[in-house]
Formats: C-alpha cells, structure tokens, sequence
C-alpha cells in the first residue's frame, strides 16, 4: 500500500513540478508583452514616464531578474506562506490569491455537490436500472441522452425554461442583489435559489454518464464466473448483487478521479452561462483581459485542487480495494 | 449505502454554507472598517445591515467591466460612482443646453485673460464632517504634476492655484485654454487634502484609495465585492440645502456584468433598474414599453454618446491616399449597418462626425458639407477610384493600385465584439461591390487590437473615441493631435495625420469658450476655425465617420420611475452611470427618480 | 511503469471508464473489454461481425443519424442560397415557417444555413481532432505496450501526467495563448490533448497480445517491430479502435463546442458551438428565439448521443456475452 | 554448431528496474548437427527463457550465444533475419502461436514475404505442399482453414512444416507436445526423430523427465535458473550427481510400478 500510494506520489510530483514549469513558462515564452501591453494602456504620453512605468511594473511582477532566478522565485513564493500568486492586471492591485480565494467557494459549492451528487445517485439509478428491466429501457436512454448533452447547452436551457418562462429560479448571479455576503438565512436562502440552475447543469449531465457506467458494471459483474459460480453454489440472488456491486464500484471510483476534469469544463461552461462568480468565471476574465498573472494562479489552483483530489480518491481506493494494500498489483510491471 | 446517504446530503449543503462563510470572512477583511462605520451612522430603523430593501435600492450596470478596485479619483479608471457620489466636481456639463452648471462652485468665471476664479458654496462638508474648502481645491489641483494622476498635461497651461479665501480659488494659466479648461472643471474631482495629503504625493497614483472613501457626496461608500459595489445615502448632503436636491434611493448598488445578455434578463426580470449595458434587441422584448424603457420610445431609442469611425491608416500605403479615404466613404451602406447590425438603436452619423449635440448648436456648416460631405454611392465610389487609378489591369476582380500594385486592406476587427463584428461585415460587402478588396483580421479585443491600433499596424479600424464632450475641441484633438509617436496609446490621432495647420487650429480652438461667450469675436474666430476644421477633415476624408454609438440605457420602471426620457413630464437628463460621462447628466438622473407606487 | 488501473486483469477495459475526459461519459467503456472480446472474435470471420454489426438496431439507429448529420453538413450547405453569416436573408427573429424552416436568428440570418455550415465545420474539426487524438495514443499505446522497459516507463509517466492535467483548462490556456485562427488548429490542439486514455488501453492490451506466442512467431519470420503492430497486434484490436475512435470522435465534438462557446474557436467561420454561442451573446433567450440555440444543441446532443449509441451497438456486436443481455 | 556460453539471464522489474530477478544463471552447453538437447526443469526454472534467448526473442543479460562461431546477439536487421533462416521455434500453446483473426497457413504467407518474396506462385506451392508432406498433414486438410477449426496436433505439426521451409539447423520445441493429445503426441515426437536423423540440432524444452530421457542425447537439468547437472542423457539419468536430480529421478511416476502410500 506504501509503495502504491508512494509511486502514485511521484507521479503526482512529476504532474506538479511539469504543471508549474509549463504555467511558468506560458507568459514568458508565448508571442505578446502583458507589461508592455498594461503601460500601453495607462495611455502615457510621455516616454520617459512610460520606461518608469514599465521598469516599475517589471520589478513589482518580478521580471526584472534574470529568467532563471524568475523560475526559482516562482517556487519559492509557491511554496512560502500564505503563496503568493502574484498580483491581478485585470484587478490591479489586488493579489492573484485574494481574488481566486473569493471566487473559489462558488465553485466549490457548485462542484462538490455536482460530483458527489451524481455520482451517488447515478451510481444507484445504474445499479437498479441494472436489475429491473423496465427501469432499464428508461433510465437507459435518458442516461444516453444526458450524458450527450453539452453543458452549455443545458445550462441555456435552464435559464430559458427555469428562469426565463417559468421564472421559478434567478438565472444568474450567486445572490440576490439586495444582499450582502453575511451569514444569515436571507442570504444562505438567495443563495441556494441561485445555486439550483447552475447546479443542475452540471448535476444531470454527469449523472447520465454514472448510471450508464454502473448499469454496464454490474451487468458485467452478474455475468462474470464467479457470480455464476456463486450462483451454482445456491447463494441468493441478494448477495451475488451485493458482491457484484461492490466490485462495479472499484471502477467507479477510479472513474470519479478522471472525470473530475470533465466536470470542470462543466463548471467554466456553466458559469460563463450564469454568470456565477466562480473560478471558471474568474478564468475567462483573465483571459479576455489577457491578465497573465491570473490566469497562471487560478490554473495553479487548479492543478493542485485535482491532484489532491485524485490523490483522495486513491487513498479511497486503497481502503475500497483490498488487494492494493496487499501490493498484489502495484507490483506488477 | 445507507452511511454514504447520511455523508453526502449534508455535503451538498454545506458547499453553500462554505461559500457564505468565507464570503462573510473575506468582506469583513476586505472592508470591516467601513462596514461598522456605516452601522455606527446609521439610524435605528436599520433593519439589517446586510440587506438592501428593494424599494430603497437602485441597481445598476453597466459602466463597470473590470472589477471595483480603483477607489482613487485622482486617476483615471476609478470604479463606478467614484466620480459623482462619492466625490464631486466644482461643475458638470448639460449637454442639452452645451454649457456648465456649477455644482461645488458656486460660479466660476474668467476675471483676467488668463486667471479663472472659482467661488465655492458655503458649508460643504466631507462625509467625516471637515469642511470642504478652497485649500481642498488647490490640494487636488496641485497633484496636476505628479506623474499618472488625472489630466497629466494641465501642467504645461496651468501655472498657479491661488487660494484667495476659504471659498475662493483662482486659477493663473500661462495659456488659458478656455474650452479645455471647462473640461477640467467638470471632469476632475475635488478630494479632501486631510485625507490624501496624509499620503507622499509620488505614490497617490498608486493608492487604490480604499480605505479613504471620503467625498462630499450625495453617496457614502457601503461595500464592495467583485461583482458589486453598494453606496448608501449621505443625509447631509450640501445640495439638499443649496439645491434642494434629494437622493430618494436610500442605497445604490451597481454590478459589474460578464456580458450583455446577462444584463438583459437582469433587466427584464427587473434585477436592474438602470442598465447602461449594449443590448442588442430591447427594442424587441416583450416588455419594451411595459415596464423596460429606453429614452425614446422609438428610433433612435438611446441618446448619442459618441461617434464610431472607420480609421484609415494615414501612415500606410494604400490608406493614406484621400482619393481612396473618400472612395471607401462612399461605398458604405452606413444605413444596412444601422438597421440590422442594430435594429435602429443607433442613428447613422453626420458626415462632419460631430454629435448631435453640436448639430443642434449650429456647429456644422452646411455649406461645407455639401462640397466636401460624403453618402453612400457606390457608383460615385467607382468613379472616384476609376479617376485616381485604383483599377483592376490584371481582371482578378480587385482593383489595384495607381501603381499597380495588388492591394489588400487589413481591417483589424475585435472578435466577439458582435455589432461591430456585423458592421465590418457590411463594409467588406461594400468594398468588394466597389472592386477593393478589404480582409478582416478578428482579433482578440484586449491582446491585439490595442496594441496594433496604437502602434499602427493596421490598414482601417473601428474607433469610437470621439467622445460626447463640453466642446468641441475634443473632437479635433482626437482628429489631430501631433506629435505622432510611435504608441498612440492616448487613443488620440490613431490615425497617425500629420495636419500641422489642422493642429494649430485645434490648439487655438481650445482657448477660445464654446459659443455665445461674452465675447462676439471670440465666438465669431470660433466659428471660423470649426468651418475650416470641418473643411480639412472633410476634403482630407481623415477619417470615415459612421453612426453615433448610442449612450445605451435602458430602465426598468418596476420600482423606480421618473427616469429620464423624451416624454416632457419626466426630467431629460442623460441617464448613464459610465464615469466619463457621469457628470454630464447622470448624477442629476438619480436626484430625479422617486420610488413607483 | 504501471499502475493499477490498467492493469492487465480481465477487466482492463471496465478499469479505463472515462474514455475521454471531454465526453462526459464515464461508463461508456465500462463493458468493452477487448481481451474478452478477443477470443470470440477468433471464431468468427470478419464479415460475420459486419453481419452481426449490421443488424444491431443501436448500430443502424446511431450509425443512420451520425451519416445523416454527416451528408446534412455535406449537402445542407448546397440547399442553401444563403451564406451562414448572411444577414438579412429572412426577417429579423422569424420563428421557423415553411421559407425558413429552422427560423432566422436576431440579424436574420438563417438557421437552417448556419446549423448545415455548423454541422459541416464541426464534422471537420471532431474528425481531425479524433484521428490526431488516436494517432497520439495508438503510438503511445503501441509502442509503450510492444517495447515495454525503459520506453514504456518514460512513455506512461508522460501519459499519466497529462492524465492528471485537467485537459479542458490545459487547453483553454493554450488557444488563449496561441489563438486559434482556423478549424485545422483547434483539431490539433483538441488531438494533442486528448489523448491519454487511448493511451493507456491501448497499452494494456498491447501488453497482453505481446505475450501471445503469435507475435513471437512472427518475430522469428523476420517481420520488423512495426510491421507486427500492425498486422499481428492492431488486428485483433481492430473492434476496440473503431470504438475509440468513435468515442474521440464524440467527444472532440463537445470539446470543440465547448471552446467554441467560450468564444476561443476560430474567428470567422461558423459552428454548432459557435451558434450557440451568438445566440447566447445576443440574449435569444430573453428575446424568445428558442430556435436559435434549441436546434445547434439539439444537433450536438444528436450527434455525440448517437456515436455513443454506435458504441453500445458495436460492443454487444464484438462483446456476444452483452448481446444476449 | 550452437554454443551457449555461461549464459545469465537477469529481469528488472518494479520502477526503475530497483529490483532483479535472475532467472538463468551461468548455463553452458552446445548443441550438433543432429542431437537433440532437452532442457528439463519446473516451471520458473529459466527453460524456457533459454529457448527464447536462442530465438534472440529475449536479450542476453550476460555470457554468449554462438552460431557457428559468430555471436547471435550481434545480429541485426538483415543479420538476424538470415540467422532465422537457421534458427527457428515451435511453442507450447499451438493455439496461441496462430493469430485467431488469420487463416492458420498465414504462418507460411509470412515466410514467403520475408524469405521468398521472388520465388514463383507454383514453386512456393509445392514447396509447402513438400514441407507438409514431411510433416504428414493432407494440404486439403488444413489449408484455408482457421486456426480453431484445426486439432492441436495439426497446428503444432504445421508449425514444424513452417520451420522446415526454411534452410533450418536449429529447431527451438518449447514444451511442444506438453498440450496435446496422447495419441497425437507420439507421431509428433516421431516427426522430430526423422528431423533430428535429417542432421537437424534440436534444443528440446521439457518439464518432463521421461520425455527428456525418451528423445534425447544430452541432457541439462535446471533448477531456479541454475544448472545443477549436463551430460549424456543415459549418464545423467543412470548416474544422477546433483542431489536435486537425484529427487526428481524419484519423484518420476513409474509406470511399471503401482502407486503406494
């Protein structure tokens, strides 16, 4: 078990230290100058005043030193406390940190809930579709076209529907514009209203693709030898599902680590749709604003947020499947 | 099963209360102090700090596409009602009328050639209750040289603020620019010295000026996130006495919005009171005329704001040939563009480019315009490309140049910038009806289009910096101002003309106060320069002027009413909330609306 | 180096579950497995499998509107006097009607013209993307499988850390960089990316035809490594590469939609993501124009939906033990 | 003929290679023109991974492996195909060693690509036609035919008609008759007893001692990678020295002896 978590960490290492480097390098080796293009924008008629603004912006953002000693900066204020990303172009002055720590809450509470929920409920609806067959030829197709469907897509169906003709839920924003962030019920209650839409979108895609996936498993798993073998045995029905749904988890599990980055494409998308104030909102500013420095940050956060959550996911699975802690499999090369 | 139930229903929740609490944690870090000091102001019917009842707040958007960051008036940028509830200007411009109006100054007139005095009105005071006095002024006006604050070339006309008494300033110029000193007057906020001066004068441009939001506004500031600033009502405003002017929304609230059709089910679904977003189609919902309004009922729908060009590159063969400049003026179906890139909202452009503000005031003259003026005709265009030799020798359908040349214009064009993407699309139609083969370049709007506009790199382009101003010289500055450098980067002359003669007019322009003055030859040299300016600019064909870009704003009536319109019973005041043009009508909007009901 | 998940147990196939991390379907290979598959396929002849394939009713339904999209996107355009950005072509806002039959958008321009140039252009990108996406992981999967060692250690490390990568937002950076001026660049920064599952199933099954004295046979007959590959290895594979390609092809389709929508595709041309992004842009929804973003939608969920269908079809065609389901 | 030379076999496994496995160890022995060498040990012993390091299928940690004096590993490209051309193998899974999708007399088409790409359509014919001759199988039998509708007594014997098209000195039979049927097993080994009387050197690869004893004139016993005894056959098996022959001679079932507790 030491040894699989153990390479399993180094691969995430790896995965950190070639994300860092590439972000690093993004906005110091792509075509285009963000320092020159913010002086440019400050409108300054007066060349000299132009070099000064240049020269002080290239100190504050830390380009005035040599490239490596840039690459070795960067680590190091990664890894000082709290680590400082830089500071926003497009929110000038504010930290890179400050703006992604207020934006990540919404996505959280959009994403969090999203996979689980989905998950959860997707792997259940699989699980029974899998054992009753008129609940198969609904669930089935339903599932198909879920998971066919382009979040925007739902997303701008739910503003039109939800929002627009029935009008039940607001369709865009976090809360409702009489309100400041505190913690009382009128707030959490504004909250949760604008929560629903942009939280289903993402719900109801992803829950198509788990209810097919498990349906499929535990399909797969009452056909297999050994649930015909229990079968001969005269084991009741009851428990070889049991088994047979134990084993079609394992593959789910791993799964919830791959389509973490699916469901976040969800996420931007949706946001974008409902203007909800979270990180794939934050990410589209930074781009159309070309703040480099953001969008390096936010992409940091990004990265790291789904290593560590497929590295949960491994230790879930290490405690889900015995014979990873055995190393039986780690093994094997 | 059963314990993964119990596990994940409180999850869902719970990514909501997270978001409340650090939400909840983050504001207090951000702002704490000034959330309690508006507490401790507050009377004692305040229910609840962190709600704002919806029929004592106004909503808003629009003027804000960054986040509300910039608290400092003394640089440009400021975020939305930093200029005008927070802190005031000594005038502000109606444009209806084309003249000033005193607002912190009491009057303001020149008592010498070249020194200006301003009287201020008596008992004005800071929201933290100092006086506001002549030493604030000259204050403000003395950062004039510190580098990166507003104005940054007052410093070269204006010499010295004098302060006479507590409420007398005067103003000695070494060239009293007059037309662009009214400018100043209305656009430059007057801020407290004993709260910036506290600060060293170099690093006020820098300031975000956060934590100082002390003005003598008819707002006091509440709160801000990144999507949202909140302004609650400052009862002792000076103007409710002077002016018995009254703010009747207690709170103000303005949104930053991602994009245009967010605003516009915000505003349907009355979650906006004033939108000053571009939407596309108002004129079209179901509610237009219900509860959402614009300022006419009909077209034009919105007020001008300014004047979008099309730029010719004068610094660029084939562009910087006139005969071709005129060419292309004719060849455009100015009305296609008007009627289905915007469905009317916008009114097509006087050939001269200035507003309507100054067709009114008898600016243009006719007789020039007549000679020299521009409409669309393709035929004209041909004949005018025919005689100065853009002819297609080599028959690949596409003119060529008089030297033979193949030509090929590059219009650099913002991608996603959808009406405009339409109109470039509408002019490419043209130029090829006319045999002049024109390539759009969609680029990314904040990456590239800046940057190759202000250096140059470009053959045409879209501009729409000629803005709704005190006077005209403004315009004639953006036409002409020299030198030419290599970054345009002040969104001046991005045409790149070099017009000596044209630029000795507009300097001369901008001393002389826009008609009727006190003086008959003032007014009459001014009329002659603006006739000239008109004829240069338009037998030059500088640049290619198209339609006025409206001053977007659309209301909802829900909860507020009396907004400006057209209709004689409500006020005609230009209601936007953008910065730049606050002071030029918007702040009055607010003083006129009352609660619907 | 492996890891667990594709470890060459029976059920490798079920153990790659998210085939392609922009196709938001999780389970869709979940039954594929291929090694099982394999020995089945042994018995029968190739032109049984087609026989099988072609009476499957998932096959014909998924295949039938897939080409139907295909020759839509193919002929549409032809029908059309209309060009996809023509404004004016119709009234301002039409709801459909028997002269505009998907109705005009807010500058009237036609859907029917924008959905046949949309389907076309995203035909093009989802195919490109698709073949470059397999190329990549055949390769990798190929060779990292046949060589095994060193390479293979070097070749999955690589695979897993771009694994790990949240693609999407890999991918939204890299055109906010670069920009994406045309169709042929989106495909390939779409195949760059998306290819690391293709990979590693690749591999594993790779890994386990190796071991079959087959290949080694044929090694002794003087058949160079590539050559094995390709007509020892891939051909009993043959039924799992038409449906991963199937499945890059669905979710290229999203993922260019996707990045269309963010307005971050190429300029210019038109897309069912780019449709829906317009409409979007332009407030169809407060406006009321449904047609104007129901119908590219609908056409994405109809296409993806169906190659999904395809690959259902094709999996109980190759995977008997599923058909008798 | 073929030489093998204090060969040694070690695997790296685990990231990185951290950890070996040696599986053969310093084994030596020669292989004549027509003499059969049985290669006999348990299952893990590293029999098996002789034969392939002969087939150059695996590469040579250590020692050397020389045809005709020149070292095989030294083969490349051309070089190797050419010692293919002396060298071959038959395996123990005769189902495994034929693709399924493919008819089974591929295994010929893929020879004649490699090695006789110029001969003509009617020589070639009658060339395999000869080949299975010698190995008795009826060409209408097995021809166009797909592996699984062929015995396992047929696929091996094609297997040795595939070899015998080339000019072969060295038949590598890994376990060749070790899953076939009993009665088909015998005209198997027969087969090769004509080959080996052809002057074919054959490496004979068996965990079965009596088989080794029956077909064989050398003997090498393997235990764990290690060669623990070589020899004459009828030395090794009459006069065991190693311990670990010793008990595995005992261990041997006896036919002529009852079964005892």
């Amino acid at each position: 078990m030491g040894r699989y978590l153990g390479r399993k960490g180094l691969i995430y290492a790896l995965t950190l230290f070639v994300a860092v480097t590439i972000n690093w390098m993004l906005p110091r080796f792509m075509p285009g100058d963000p320092i020159s293009d913010m002086v440019s924008r400050a409108g300054l008629r007066d060349p000299e005043a132009a070099a000064r603004m240049q020269a002080y912006y290239e100190n504050l953002f830390g380009l005035d030193v040599p490239i490596w000693q840039q690459y070795l900066n960067y680590w190091g204020s990664l890894f000082s406390w709290p680590p400082d990303l830089g500071i926003s172009m497009w929110s000038f002055p504010r930290p890179v940190g400050d703006l992604v720590m207020g934006a990540l809450p919404y996505t959280l509470a959009l994403l969090i809930p999203a996979i689980l929920l989905s998950w959860y409920v997707g792997n259940k609806l699989g699980a029974l579709a899998a054992r009753r067959k008129a609940l198969d030829n609904t669930v089935l197709p339903v599932s198909y076209l879920l998971t066919a469907t382009p979040y925007m897509w739902l997303a701008i169906l739910l503003v039109w529907f939800g929002g627009m003709q029935l009008g039940w839920f607001p369709s865009s924003r976090a809360y409702s514009g009489n309100l400041v962030p505190e913690f009382s019920m009128s707030f959490i209650g504004s909250l949760a209203l604008h929560w629903v839409l942009p939280f289903l979108s993402l719900f109801l895609v992803a829950l198509g693709g788990w209810a097919i996936g498990m349906r499929n498993l535990v399909i797969y798993e009452l056909e297999s030898d050994y649930s015909n073998y229990l079968g001969a045995l005269g084991a009741p029905p009851r428990l070889i599902r049991k088994y047979a749904f134990r084993n079609a988890m394992l593959p789910q599990i791993t799964g919830l680590a791959l389509q973490l980055g699916v469901v976040l494409t969800g996420n931007i998308v949706t946001e974008v749709v409902f203007n909800y104030p979270g990180l794939g909102l934050l990410l589209l500013n930074a781009i159309t604003s070309t703040d480099f420095f953001l969008l390096q940050g936010i992409v940091l956060f990004v990265v790291i947020g789904v290593l560590i959550c497929n590295f949960v996911i491994d230790i879930v699975y290490v405690w889900v499947d015995p014979r990873t802690r055995t190393g039986l499999q780690g093994a094997s090369a | 099963m059963r314990q993964w139930r119990r596990f994940l229903v409180p999850l869902a929740g719970a990514g909501l209360v997270l978001a409340a609490c650090t939400e909840d944690v983050t504001d207090d870090v951000a702002d704490g102090e000034n959330v309690d000091e508006a507490e401790d102001t507050d009377d004692a019917d305040s229910a609840n700090a962190g709600e704002f009842p919806r029929n004592e707040t106004v909503y808003t958007g629009g003027a804000e596409w960054g986040t509300y960051e910039d608290w400092n008036p003394n640089t440009d940028g400021e975020a939305t009602f930093v200029r005008g509830f927070l802190y005031e200007t000594l005038f502000w411009f109606d444009p209806w009328e084309a003249e000033l109006k005193p607002w912190l100054a009491e009057s303001g007139e020149w008592i010498e050639e070249d020194v200006y005095e301003v009287a201020l009105r008596d008992g004005i005071t800071w929201h933290d209750g100092e006086q506001l006095t002549a030493d604030d002024v000259k204050f403000t006006f003395d950062l004039r040289d510190v580098p990166g604050v507003e104005f940054p070339e007052l410093d070269e006309w204006l010499d010295e603020v004098e302060v006479v008494d507590d409420l007398t300033v005067r103003f000695h110029f070494s060239d009293p620019r007059a037309g662009q000193w009214d400018n100043v007057l209305y656009d430059r906020e007057i801020v407290p010295e004993h709260t910036w001066g506290e600060m060293d004068r170099e690093e006020i441009p820098e300031a975000s000026g956060e934590d100082i939001t002390i003005g003598s506004g008819a707002y006091e500031y509440h709160s801000h996130d990144e999507n949202r600033a909140r302004y609650e009502r400052y009862d002792d405003w000076w103007a409710t006495e002077h002016l018995g002017l009254e703010m009747a929304a207690r709170y103000v609230v303005d949104f930053r919005n991602e994009s245009n059709e967010v605003a516009m089910s915000q505003i349907l679904q009355n979650e906006l009171d004033l939108s000053n977003f571009f939407l596309p189609g108002i004129n079209q919902v179901p509610e237009f005329g219900e509860s959402v309004h614009t300022f006419y009922s009909e077209e034009p729908y919105m007020l001008s704001a300014n004047t979008a060009s099309l730029i010719p590159n004068h610094d660029r063969s084939p562009t910087d040939d006139a005969d071709l400049r005129r060419a292309l003026a004719f060849s455009i179906d100015v009305d296609d563009i008007v009627d289905t890139g915007y469905q009317g909202i916008v009114e097509k452009a006087d050939p001269t480019g200035m507003l309507p503000l100054w067709l009114d005031q008898g600016f243009r003259d006719d007789e020039v315009v007549e000679e020299h003026g521009f409409s669309y005709d393709p035929e004209e265009a041909e004949r005018i490309l025919d005689e100065a030799g853009y002819v297609d020798e080599d028959g690949d359908g596409w003119r060529e140049t008089p030297d033979g040349e193949d030509m090929e214009l590059d219009f650099i064009v913002p991608s996603g910038w959808t009406d405009w993407e339409l109109a470039a699309e509408v002019i490419e139609e043209n130029l090829h009806d006319v045999g002049v083969n024109v390539v759009l370049d969609f680029v990314d709007p904040g990456q590239e289009l800046d940057p190759r506009r202000d250096s140059g790199d470009y053959d045409l382009v879209f501009d729409n910096q000629m803005l709704l101003q005190n006077h005209l010289f403004a315009q004639y500055f953006y036409l002409y101002e020299l030198p030419v450098l290599d970054e345009q980067a002040n969104r001046d002359n991005p045409h790149r003309v070099e017009n000596e003669h044209a630029w000795e007019l507009t300097q001369e322009l901008a001393r002389l106060g826009t008609p009727p003055t006190d003086d008959p030859d003032d007014d009459e040299r001014f009329m002659e320069i603006v006739s000239e300016l008109q004829e240069i600019t338009l037998e030059d064909m500088v640049i290619i002027p198209l339609w006025y870009n409206g001053l977007w704003s659309q209301v909802n009536d829900s909860t507020w009413t009396n907004w400006p319109s057209d209709d004689p019973d409500t006020p005609n005041y230009y209601p936007t909330t953008w910065a730049n043009e606050f002071m030029l009508g918007g702040l009055m909007t607010f003083t006129e609306i009352e609660p619907a009901g | 180096m492996t890891d667990m998940k594709s470890s060459p147990a029976g059920r490798s196939g079920a153990a790659a579950p998210a085939p392609d991390p922009a196709s938001a379907a999780p389970g869709q290979t979940a039954t594929t497995d291929p090694l099982g598959a394999a020995p089945a396929l042994a018995g029968r002849r190739r032109s049984e499998m087609l026989y099988f394939a072609l009476r499957n009713p998932k096959v014909i339904l998924g295949l039938s509107v897939i080409v139907a999209f295909l020759l839509f996107g193919l002929l549409g355009p032809l029908f059309s006097e209309f060009g996809p950005r023509e404004r004016n072509a119709g009234p301002l806002g039409a709801a459909p009607s028997s002269d505009f039959w998907l109705g005009t958008t807010w500058t009237g321009q036609d859907v029917f013209t924008q959905l046949a140039h949309g389907t076309r252009a995203t035909f093009q990108v989802a195919l490109m993307a698709a073949a470059i996406s397999a190329f990549i992981g055949m390769t990798m999967g190929f060779v990292a499988g046949y060589r095994g060692g060193r390479l293979d250690e070097i070749l999955m490390m690589i695979t897993n850390i771009v694994l790990v990568l949240p693609v999407f937002v890999v991918v939204i950076v890299v055109t906010a960089y670069l920009g994406i001026s045309n169709t042929a660049t989106q495909a390939l920064v779409i195949g760059l990316f998306n290819w690391t599952w293709v990979a590693r199933a690749v591999r594993a099954q790779t890994l386990s035809l190796r071991a079959r004295d087959f290949v080694d046979l044929a090694r002794l007959s003087g058949v160079r490594t590539l050559s094995i590959i390709r007509r020892e290895i891939a051909p009993n594979m043959a039924s799992y590469l038409v449906m991963t390609f199937i499945l890059l092809f669905a979710g290229a389709i999203v993922f260019a939609a996707t990045l269309d929508f963010l307005n971050l595709g190429p300029r210019g041309g038109m897309s069912l993501g780019l449709m829906l992004q317009q409409a979007n842009q332009q407030a169809a929804m407060s406006l009321g124009l449904w047609w104007w973003f129901v119908f590219p939608g609908a056409a994405i969920t109809a296409i993806t939906g169906s190659a999904y269908l395809t690959n259902v079809g094709l999996d109980e065609v190759f995977n008997p033990k599923l058909r008798e389901m | 003929m073929l030489t093998v030379d204090r060969v040694s076999k070690v695997y790296r496994t685990g990231a990185f290679g951290t950890n070996q496995l040696t599986a053969v160890q310093d084994v030596s022995f020669d292989i004549n023109p027509g003499e059969v060498v049985s290669l006999i040990g348990e299952s893990g012993s590293g029999k098996t991974t002789i034969g392939k390091m002969v087939l150059r299928l695996a590469s040579i940690t250590s020692g050397t492996i020389t045809l005709d004096g020149v070292d095989i590993s030294t083969y490349r490209g051309r070089g190797l195909k050419n010692y293919y051309r002396h060298v071959q193998g038959v395996f123990q899974d005769p189902f495994s060693s034929f693709n399924p999708i493919f008819k089974a007399d591929r295994v010929f088409a893929m020879l004649k690509g490699q090695y006789f790409s110029s001969m003509g359509r009617d020589a070639w014919q009658h060339k395999v036609e000869a080949a299975l001759d010698a190995v008795r199988l009826d060409p209408a039998a097995v021809v166009n035919k797909y592996p699984h509708q062929l015995s396992g007594g047929q696929l091996q014997r094609l297997l040795i008609a595939r070899a015998l098209l080339l000019d072969i000195k060295v038949l590598v039979a890994d376990e060749i008759i070790s899953m076939l049927d009993a009665s088909t097993r015998i005209d198997v080994l027969n087969l090769l007893a004509e080959l080996k009387a052809d002057g074919l050197g054959i490496l004979f690869v068996t965990h079965d001692l009596a088989l080794g004893n029956y077909i064989s004139d050398k003997t090498v016993i393997l235990q764990k990678g290690v060669m623990v005894e070589t020899g004459e056959t009828t030395a090794v098996f009459t006069d065991p020295q190693h311990p670990y022959t010793q008990q595995l001679l005992a261990s041997v079932p006896r036919l002529d002896r009852r079964w005892q507790k």
